[in-house]
């Protein structure tokens, strides 16, 4: 479970994260909403400790990250994190070598699967295969939880189906997933957990199958509650 | 497969009605395997999850049976299929009756209307 | 493995090239040439306690050499420590090792004093803070109790031309400093002789004494040095002479016929007082080597029969000894490196590689008795491989010491 | 340890197509200006010979031959030299800034690796440590070669004397103190170069923590780390005679450089583990 306790992060002045609190449980998929604003993408970076937080805590498994947690949590910024010049083939190498948990045999399975060749430089990657090789290097170490922001802004809609493909296939197994987006309709079905972000704090926390049941809403419906009024 | 969800009902729900809906109309036979959680998830496009507790539900209601090591199968009670069938038909027979009883139609008239559209629709798909 | 091929290239071959680099140096001490000393004449115990000191050349480089009996020591192969702590007197590293405290900041040999009770120190260091620019920097150090005195003194009158301590003494408690300092005068440079004389009980000055006027130092005063190693120990008086033709305005050579003069400072008594040298050494002096030991004076002549020297003594105003030693070297330019000690004179004759190119001539050591002027040791500096290139290279020996 | 390791032979790989170009760059201007220098040396001297018509002997006399250190004070060979401290003194901003640069930010990738963030610092402060000593192992390479050339050149007469690699070395200021005579003031140079280069880590971490304030504190602590490390220059230099024995004074320098060097790996420590900004 990743616990997130009254996260505070400022800017300068200004407050980006107020108190925000949620957890992500293992084999589920949280999905962090914020329509807009940087709060999204500052909560994973703090759950990975790539930017210092001013006040709260966050624990992975009972855990605060430290070298240990890097082989259970992986994050995928929505940015190109291997060097350029790279190929894929010695992107793949370099994981391996550091990380004790890589699975070469599920890189070279999610290589096939997104019809991607070992040989390509990073650099001539086209946006959605960029994303696809994030995903990749995040999923082939045998990690609990994955972090993923913002997975499917900018890309084209076969790449999003190829990823979306992933999302429900044995590759997720039983991590946790935590999603950040603010366009919520490719994957509505897909979620488990939403938390919707505003100005910093935690507006509303639900489960969607319970939110369709008990009340009949769509997570729209409830962000259009929550967001517009 | 190809099925489309609403938003405002659970998704579990919903595919618990598209099995029925496949055991009324006989795609699915009794006795007959249906895919894994894992499979149905990745083929609906929907979270895993919510394809287990769809499962699950099925197996309260007895549509499927599950052993240990083995794919689920469909049941193969047939009071459970026939209710099934049943269930469905009443149910939207049911749902029908309430938008077409405020337009105060005559029961001749409306089996009237009915059979036509009925057996155009057939000779369509047929077509 | 593979990939880290280039990385165990870069480390391998730099570790060893450097290695190898410092290892060979520090073995071969940058190639420079090994020296021994050959025996001539006599038992090679004589030169046990001998050092030579010079420096070899090698392509435009020099380096400090140290030749003794049995091994050639480079700047080069002493260790780190040594190099930092510098090559100080051997004295003054001896004091140094007793007294560390006392002898912190002091490093002039002639600024010393010591005696059976105390060791005195008196130095002129140059301020900036002050405006009389120059300060007596003084401490002595009561050997008994180990108490420390230090103080700074102004020093009276214009000093900013700077001046240099010449002599150190401690008669009856008070410090004696003899400086020469440094004036301009009509604009032209010109020095006195001073004895400041102070009371360490109380940090004061007690007199300020010009022993030598600018007109004498004009005169071609100056004072005559001790032997080598002596300055510390306590004496009487300081002895100047008198050479008229040792500077002259014009800077030819002036053929005065006014004699050499020999004066006496005696702390004691506050006064210069004349001492009469017999005729023969007044000749003598005006082109020897003078060196003084407690109330002894040797001058030391060099002629075509060889090496004179005779022995003054100046309390009595008589020559207690004068041999003629069969030393000679007609190429050993102007003074040579010389020793007087256990009645022994040890001489070197130094070779000079600018002048004695062609000639190669080694650089030669001599022991002699004093007191009857038989020769107990003759050698030669020789490189020990003698195939090597660095034969003829420039290689001086400027000084010896003897332990 | 392991990851420390493969750390710096990552960054070693990443850098060694430049590093291999500065050899390259070092190796030809060298060699090059040994050639030209030599022939230009001693055109001048058949035609100074020419002109004051001078017999070979006479012009020796006047003028005197021709060493390597005459080669070794021209840009030809020092200019490579200059240009290789130049660009691993500005790489020592990059080896970080590369990381952060573009949109590529592998700043990510390095922090997130399971392994203590300081191996990244002490892995990039090898490599330059690396570099460094490899240039120098390949200027100590190259010399005698440039040496055997120059000396094949000159004519006979000409040379002056034969220097060898030592020799040449403390011919040239420069050479004299990237080379240094004794290994004991090599290991004073480069521990005072080290010094400073984790001092600039520290700085530039500073300036990848806090940004903008970042840059104050980062020369802010670069001017304390000189002021602090020189302190003692100027305390003693009010004094024309020193109180300490130049083995204090040592000792001073040494206790105040390995001061300056851990306090710049412990807040260069605090700094990657938990201030840095991706």
């Amino acid at each position: 479970m990743i616990e997130v306790n009254q996260l505070t992060k400022k800017f300068g002045r200004k407050k980006v994260l107020d108190g925000v609190s949620f957890t992500a449980n293992k084999g589920e998929i949280t999905c962090l909403i914020g329509i807009n604003g940087v709060g999204k993408t500052t909560t994973l970076k703090a759950i990975m400790g790539l930017t210092p937080i001013n006040k709260g805590s966050i624990l992975i498994d009972g855990e605060t990250i430290n070298k240990n947690t890097y082989e259970k949590v992986a994050f995928i910024p929505d940015a190109i994190t291997m060097l350029p010049q790279m190929t894929i083939k010695q992107a793949m190498q370099f994981m391996q070598d550091f990380y004790k948990k890589w699975n070469q045999e599920r890189a070279t399975e999610l290589l096939t699967f997104f019809k991607l060749d070992e040989k390509t430089r990073i650099s001539e990657l086209s946006k959605g295969n960029t994303a696809k090789i994030n995903l990749l290097m995040g999923l082939a170490i045998d990690v609990d939880y994955i972090l993923m922001d913002e997975p499917f802004s900018g890309i084209d809609i076969f790449s999003r189906e190829q990823i979306t493909e992933v999302f429900t296939s044995h590759l997720i197994e039983d991590r946790g997933v935590i999603i950040t987006t603010h366009e919520i309709n490719d994957i509505e079905h897909l979620i488990d957990k939403v938390i919707l972000l505003d100005n910093g704090i935690v507006l509303k926390e639900f489960n969607t199958e319970q939110m369709r049941q008990e009340e009949g809403k769509s997570v729209v419906d409830v962000m259009r509650e929550v967001y517009i009024g | 497969m190809n099925v489309t969800f609403n938003n405002r009902d659970p998704v579990y729900i919903q595919v618990v009605r598209y099995f029925k809906e496949q055991i009324a109309n006989g795609n699915l036979m009794a006795g007959q395997e249906i895919p894994s959680r894992r499979e149905l998830a990745a083929m609906l496009k929907i979270n895993p999850n919510t394809a287990q507790k769809a499962y699950k539900e099925m197996e309260e209601q007895g549509l499927i049976t599950t052993e240990r090591n083995y794919p689920s199968k469909i049941t193969t009670n047939e009071n459970i299929l026939h209710g099934v069938r049943e269930e469905l038909i009443v149910a939207a027979v049911d749902s029908f009756m309430q938008s077409i009883r405020p337009l105060n139609i005559s029961i001749d008239e409306l089996l009237h209307i009915v059979q036509e559209k009925y057996s155009q629709e057939s000779s369509k798909e047929v077509l | 493995m593979k990939r880290y091929i280039t990385s165990i290239i870069l480390v391998c071959m730099s570790i060893v090239i450097i290695g190898t680099y410092y290892g060979k140096k520090m073995v071969s001490a940058n190639d420079f040439p090994n020296y021994s000393i050959k025996t001539l004449e006599g038992h090679e115990s004589e030169i046990k306690n001998v050092r030579l000191k010079g420096t070899v050349e090698k392509d435009d480089i020099s380096s400090n050499v140290t030749i003794t009996s049995n091994e050639t020591i480079y700047q080069s192969q002493q260790s780190f420590m040594d190099r930092l702590t510098g090559n100080n007197e051997p004295k003054i590293a001896e004091l140094k090792k007793k007294h560390r405290s006392f002898m912190r900041g002091k490093q002039n040999i002639y600024s010393f004093y010591q005696d059976e009770d105390f060791i005195a120190y008196a130095e002129a260091v140059y301020k900036f803070e002050s405006a009389n620019k120059f300060m007596f920097n003084i401490g002595l150090l009561d050997l008994a109790s180990n108490k420390e005195i230090s103080f700074e003194h102004a020093i009276p009158g214009e000093t900013s031309n700077g001046l240099h301590v010449l002599d150190v003494q401690l008669i009856h408690s008070k410090l004696k400093v003899v400086t020469k300092n440094y004036l301009y005068i009509n604009d032209e440079e010109q020095s006195e002789v001073h004895l400041y004389t102070f009371d360490l009980a109380n940090q004061k000055l007690l007199n300020d004494e010009v022993i030598i006027t600018p007109e004498q130092m004009k005169m071609g005063y100056d004072v005559i040095d001790t032997m080598e190693n002596t300055p510390l120990q306590p004496r009487k008086s300081i002895v100047f002479i008198k050479r008229s033709d040792a500077s002259s305005q014009s800077g030819a050579l002036v053929n005065n016929t006014e004699k050499p003069v020999i004066f006496e400072y005696v702390y004691e008594k506050n006064q210069l007082e004349t001492i009469q040298l017999p005729e023969t050494l007044a000749n003598r002096v005006v082109t020897s080597q003078n060196y003084l030991f407690g109330d002894k004076l040797y001058i030391i002549n060099q002629d075509a029969k060889g090496m004179h020297v005779t022995t003054f003594d100046i309390r009595n105003q008589a020559i207690t000894n004068d041999e003629t030693f069969l030393i000679h070297n007609s190429d050993w330019a102007g003074a040579f490196p010389l020793v007087i000690k256990n009645d022994r004179v040890y001489v070197l004759g130094t070779s000079d590689f600018e002048i004695n190119k062609t000639a190669n001539l080694r650089p030669q050591l001599f022991i002699a008795e004093l007191n009857t002027g038989k020769i107990l040791y003759k050698g030669e500096v020789i490189p020990k491989n003698p195939d090597q290139k660095y034969n003829t290279k420039p290689f001086v020996l400027h000084s010896l010491e003897i332990k | 340890m392991k990851s420390y390791i493969k750390l710096v032979n990552f960054e070693i790989n990443r850098f060694i197509k430049i590093y291999l170009t500065l050899l390259i760059i070092t190796l030809l201007s060298q060699f090059i200006g040994v050639i030209v220098i030599a022939k230009s040396k001693m055109d001048q001297a058949h035609e100074v010979m020419g002109e004051q018509n001078l017999s070979e002997q006479a012009y020796l006399h006047d003028y005197g031959g021709f060493t390597f250190a005459h080669f070794a004070s021209t840009l030809w060979f020092v200019g490579p030299i200059a240009l290789c401290i130049i660009a691993l003194l500005f790489y020592c901003l990059m080896i970080w800034y590369r990381d952060w640069f573009g949109k590529n930010t592998f700043a990510y990738r390095l922090l997130m690796l399971p392994t203590a963030r300081i191996s990244l610092y002490f892995s990039k402060a090898s490599a330059i440590l690396l570099f460094i000593i490899g240039l120098l192992a390949f200027q100590l390479i190259i010399l005698p070669l440039e040496n055997t050339l120059f000396e094949s050149l000159i004519q006979d007469n000409f040379l002056q004397t034969s220097m060898d690699v030592s020799s040449i070395l403390q011919s040239n200021v420069m050479l004299g103190i990237i080379l240094p005579p004794y290994f004991s003031d090599f290991l004073i140079s480069y521990g005072i170069g080290m010094m400073f280069v984790f001092v600039l880590f520290t700085s530039i971490l500073f300036e990848r923590s806090f940004r903008l304030k970042g840059i104050v504190f980062g020369i802010l602590y670069i001017i304390a780390a000189v002021l602090l490390y020189l302190s003692p220059l100027f305390i003693l230099s009010n004094e024309t005679y020193s109180v300490l024995y130049s083995e204090e004074i040592f000792a001073i320098f040494l206790v105040l450089g390995i001061l300056i060097t851990a306090a710049s790996i412990v807040i260069g420590n605090w700094l990657i583990s938990k201030r840095v900004l991706v």
